[in-house]
């Protein structure tokens, strides 16, 4: 096999590194290209997920820089695995059934897209009648107000305007709980129908926690990402889409429209698919008319050309923004920021 | 202190799965490796004393209260429920207790 | 016999442990490593001490933290008060833990009134931002009593790493983390 | 991919793979990719760093990448300022453009610090000899530097005196041989003993006070492939005019030290709890009190001699 090296286009090259960091294709021997790669990789975050999905090699260098990756990539794993345990042990001997979301479900159900993730925070949602009694249990068990949200006006503007409280972080171990009632704040332009997808969630193992089905979780994966703003990191966001789209079945992704469509969440799901089309070359079909030039143009600049795209970065946020608040809020919103931050 | 369900519930037994920590000694002082959590812990010789109670069998929190003092060999007064409920809960509490039976 | 007696000795160990447990010390210390922290929380962290927390100094730099208060006169304080303010102090620094500037410029006692300590009062819900006390070049400038609220919370890093008891640990944490990898 | 030395290289080729972010230093168990379009951070790695391994070629696969540069475009110019980027968010106070070498120094180990976990990597410098290793912990004040420069005039091989490196898998410190911090009164100290050759230029005014480095040398790199057997732990405490004393101290306090200065112990997890254990088994603890610098060799002497080989 002739050894390529990694192409100049640049819109060519990134969905070479995809290919490579999925798995799709073996990491190339070419020395050049290999670093080439390695050092995207290392840059975007995503080494940890390359290590779950690259076969044993016999260079050396690479083994050294997979297994720091894997290890750190495991601690991730073992923390949010064990702050799930800890929620569950908070509610238990109660009704309250807690759904979670992203990588918290993704490492409880030991899917490829949650290897590799490097978060923080875990993700909940609960129903909106059972958010004061769950609250109450969280802080007996240790969670407390997130210091930088303590004050008055933040714990307002997250209990009038948001889709989830304001953050709570454990006292002892410092993690941070989102406790989510909705998907999106309740001022955002579209609105999911979480209690659809609540309806259709099913337990882990013998548990009492929950996780969306398959189509749905990938669906929540593509609001998250194109209507809430967390493109920031944009390689180990379209890995994680082109991971949970992977898992589904035939009948699964021929639903997915169908069923976005029955949420209210048609355009977050459809650049999805037209980001997993273009990166990874997935065989869907998009419709493009729901997607704006701009939008498709800034994602291209900040996943093409990597972190020398801060144009790009201010239009997803102020557009992520622009989708969960009316324009008026917004700016009322950012001036306070901009306040209390000078 | 910060124990969340009530754990004073006679159908709920509580025991210790010594599979899920690594441990290490020097003298008096036990360092133990939680594997779940991932974090180390430094124990005495009475919380070392409680792992391996609870680790015999599960127990009801109302069985633990009762049975510890003579498994420690002191008497009921020496070691009293609020010291014995103060000590399962920062077990509990670092997540080395696991529900056994509901 | 000898078997016997370390079985005894072992059995009043225990005992002891037991007595302090009922005192409300705890069984299990849990090992704060420091881990993300730093990349976590920022510089500009703050944060806020939830209760009064007033601060003796000696002349030798010992230093007590605590929630009551004590009388001052003139520059002098009620020798009473301080002897209630030691023994109810929620944290006891050792000699020097306290810099300098802080301390007692004199030392005289007389009728119940002394000028050997100096007393600095902090309320609930005091917020302190440590990068305050970072000047320009980023030497640390400690000032009236946040400042030595914070030479003081270092020392208890310096002690006893990065555990949670003390307000404000992990955010000074952070940054001194920052300033000690260099 | 060939190694070369530093010193080796013409400094237009410095120049040039420093701007493109390609001068790969190749050090104890990493390579990190060193970018920096600053003169007197050339400079000072020119000459600090000078008889160091440089890997050549266009295709390293590097552990670290440290950018050292302005912090913005606009500071720049205005406020010249310098800032040290290790390619993931962290909040770098910008320090004032005449201190990037310490920029450099803080920087490289930074990356150390938060971006290495095959090696638990505790806050401790460490020296050794045929014998094995001795472990001078961090502490604030404590004088960890000093002694490290001190024992390396002893004829001590210096590992490093940041960090303690210890493999998981042996139970051995690794090297990781760096210019040697010193703060204020010590620099002197050591231009005394070192010679004053052996010591790089004053950076006054930075966040510690007065900061210099001692050279590294030779001996260290070539030797620097070497792991050694951890046999002493020393928790240093300068007191000026303090009489010297010598505490032994419980291993569990120790541990309890160590574990507390590490910020890679918890992301290893139970590798790092057996290596740390296994290196205890082998070691005895004491806390040293000392006025002076020839106190401290003494009081580490007399322990060293009393080590079994």
């Amino acid at each position: 096999m002739v050894e390529m090296a990694t192409s100049e286009n640049p819109h060519e090259r990134v969905r070479q590194f995809f290919c490579f960091a999925s798995g799709l294709t073996p990491l190339p021997t070419d020395a050049k290209a290999l670093s080439d790669f390695v050092s995207w990789a290392q840059r975007g975050h995503i080494l940890g997920q390359v290590a779950a999905v690259a076969s044993a090699s016999d260079n050396k260098r690479l083994q050294t820089l997979l297994e720091n990756a894997a290890t750190r990539s495991a601690y991730d794993k073992r923390m949010l695995k064990f702050e799930t345990e800890r929620i569950e042990r908070a509610l238990l001997g109660t009704d309250i059934r807690v759904v979670l979301l992203k990588g918290s479900a993704y490492v409880a159900e030991d899917l490829l897209a949650g290897i590799g993730r490097r978060v923080s925070d875990i993700d909940i949602l609960v129903k909106e009648e059972d958010l004061p009694e769950a609250e109450k249990l969280l802080r007996q068990a240790g969670w407390k107000d997130e210091v930088s949200t303590a004050n008055p006006y933040d714990q307002k503007y997250y209990r009038d305007w948001m889709h989830e409280l304001p953050p709570l972080r454990h006292s002892k171990r410092r993690t941070i709980i989102d406790v989510h009632h909705r998907l999106l704040p309740r001022t955002a332009r579209i609105s999911p129908d979480h209690l659809a997808m609540m309806a259709d969630a099913s337990p882990v193992g013998d548990g009492n926690l929950l996780v969306f089905a398959p189509v749905d979780r990938f669906i929540h994966s593509a609001i998250h990402i194109f209507a809430d703003g967390a493109l920031e990191t944009p390689a180990r966001s379209l890995l994680e889409l082109f991971y949970l789209f992977n898992d589904l079945s035939v009948q699964e992704r021929d639903s997915l429209e169908s069923r976005a469509a029955f949420l209210n969440v048609m355009s977050p799901v459809q650049i999805a698919l037209w980001a997993l089309k273009r990166y990874f070359g997935v065989m869907v079909i998009v419709n493009k008319s729901n997607i704006s030039k701009v939008l498709r143009l800034s994602i291209e600049t900040m996943v093409e050309n990597g972190r020398a795209a801060p144009l790009a970065r201010v239009l997803l946020y102020v557009r992520s923004h622009y989708l969960r608040m009316p324009l008026p809020l917004l700016m009322a919103h950012l001036f306070r920021k901009a306040i209390r931050r000078g | 202190m910060t124990v969340s369900a009530n754990p004073n519930n006679d159908h709920w037994l509580w025991g210790v799965y010594t599979n899920h920590m690594v441990t290490h000694s020097f003298g008096d002082t036990t360092f133990v490796y939680n594997r779940q959590s991932g974090t180390t812990h430094i124990f005495n010789l009475v919380s070392m004393a409680m792992i391996e109670f609870l680790s015999e069998k599960p127990r009801s929190m109302n069985e633990i209260i009762r049975d510890f003092p003579a498994y420690m060999g002191v008497d009921a007064a020496e070691c009293p429920a609020g010291v014995v409920r103060r000590l399962f809960g920062e077990l509990d509490e670092i997540g080395l207790l696991e529900l056994v039976q509901s | 016999m000898v078997e016997q007696d370390n079985k005894k000795e072992f059995q009043e160990r225990r005992r002891q442990l037991l007595r302090l447990g009922a005192a409300g010390v705890p069984m299990v210390l849990t090992l704060k490593a420091s881990a993300a922290q730093p990349v976590h929380s920022a510089l500009d962290c703050s944060f806020v001490i939830p209760t009064t927390s007033n601060i003796l100094v000696d002349s030798d730099g010992r230093a007590w933290i605590g929630s009551r208060g004590v009388r001052e006169k003139s520059g002098e304080l009620k020798v009473s008060d301080i002897d209630k303010f030691r023994q109810q102090a929620d944290f006891v620094f050792p000699n020097g833990s306290a810099p300098s500037k802080f301390r007692p410029d004199t030392c005289d006692t007389q009728k119940g009134w002394t000028t050997c300590y100096r007393f600095y009062e902090i309320d609930s819900n005091t917020n302190i931002t440590p990068a305050d006390y970072l000047n320009s070049s980023g030497n640390w400038s400690l000032t009236g009593a946040k400042g030595l609220y914070l030479a003081l919370a270092s020392q208890y890093i310096d002690t006893y790493g990065n555990d949670g008891g003390f307000p404000g640990i992990s955010c000074l944490t952070s940054i001194l983390t920052y300033l000690e990898y260099q | 991919m060939k190694n070369v030395a530093l010193s080796d290289l013409p400094p237009e080729t410095v120049k040039r793979l420093l701007s493109e972010g390609r001068l790969y230093l190749h050090l104890g168990p990493y390579v990190t990719a060193l970018s920096t379009k600053d003169a007197g951070v050339r400079e000072f790695l020119t000459d600090m760093y000078q008889d160091c391994s440089i890997l050549v070629g266009e295709e390293a696969l590097v552990d670290f990448s440290l950018e050292v540069r302005a912090p913005n475009l606009v500071r720049r110019y205005i406020r010249r300022q310098i800032v040290a980027d290790p390619g993931f968010y962290f909040p770098a106070v910008p320090l004032p453009v005449k201190l990037g070498p310490l920029c450099l120094e803080m920087g490289m180990n930074l990356c150390v610090a938060l971006q290495s976990f095959r090696q638990a990597i505790f806050h401790a410098g460490v020296v050794s000899d045929q014998k094995g290793g001795i472990v001078i912990a961090a502490r604030s004040g404590g004088g960890k530097s000093t002694l490290t420069a001190a024992l390396m005039e002893e004829g001590f091989r210096l590992l490093s005196d940041e960090f303690a490196i210890l493999c998981a898998e042996t139970s051995f410190l690794l090297a990781y041989p760096r210019p040697v911090s010193l703060k204020n009164q010590s620099i002197d100290v050591v231009r005394v003993f070192a010679g004053a050759d052996q010591v790089s230029d004053r950076l006054t005014g930075t966040p510690k006070g007065d900061i210099a480095y001692r050279r590294l040398r030779k001996s260290d790199l070539e030797t620097a492939n070497l792991p050694a057997k951890a046999k002493l732990i020393l928790f240093p405490r300068f007191q000026a005019e303090a009489a010297p004393a010598v505490e032994k101290m419980d291993i569990a306090d120790a541990a309890m030290q160590l574990i507390a200065s590490s910020p890679n112990y918890q992301v290893i997890g139970e590798p790092a709890f057996h290596a740390l254990m296994q290196m205890l088994d082998g070691v005895e603890a004491y806390e040293i009190t000392y006025g002076n610098t020839e106190d401290s060799l003494m009081l580490v002497k007399d322990l060293w001699e009393a080590v079994d080989g």
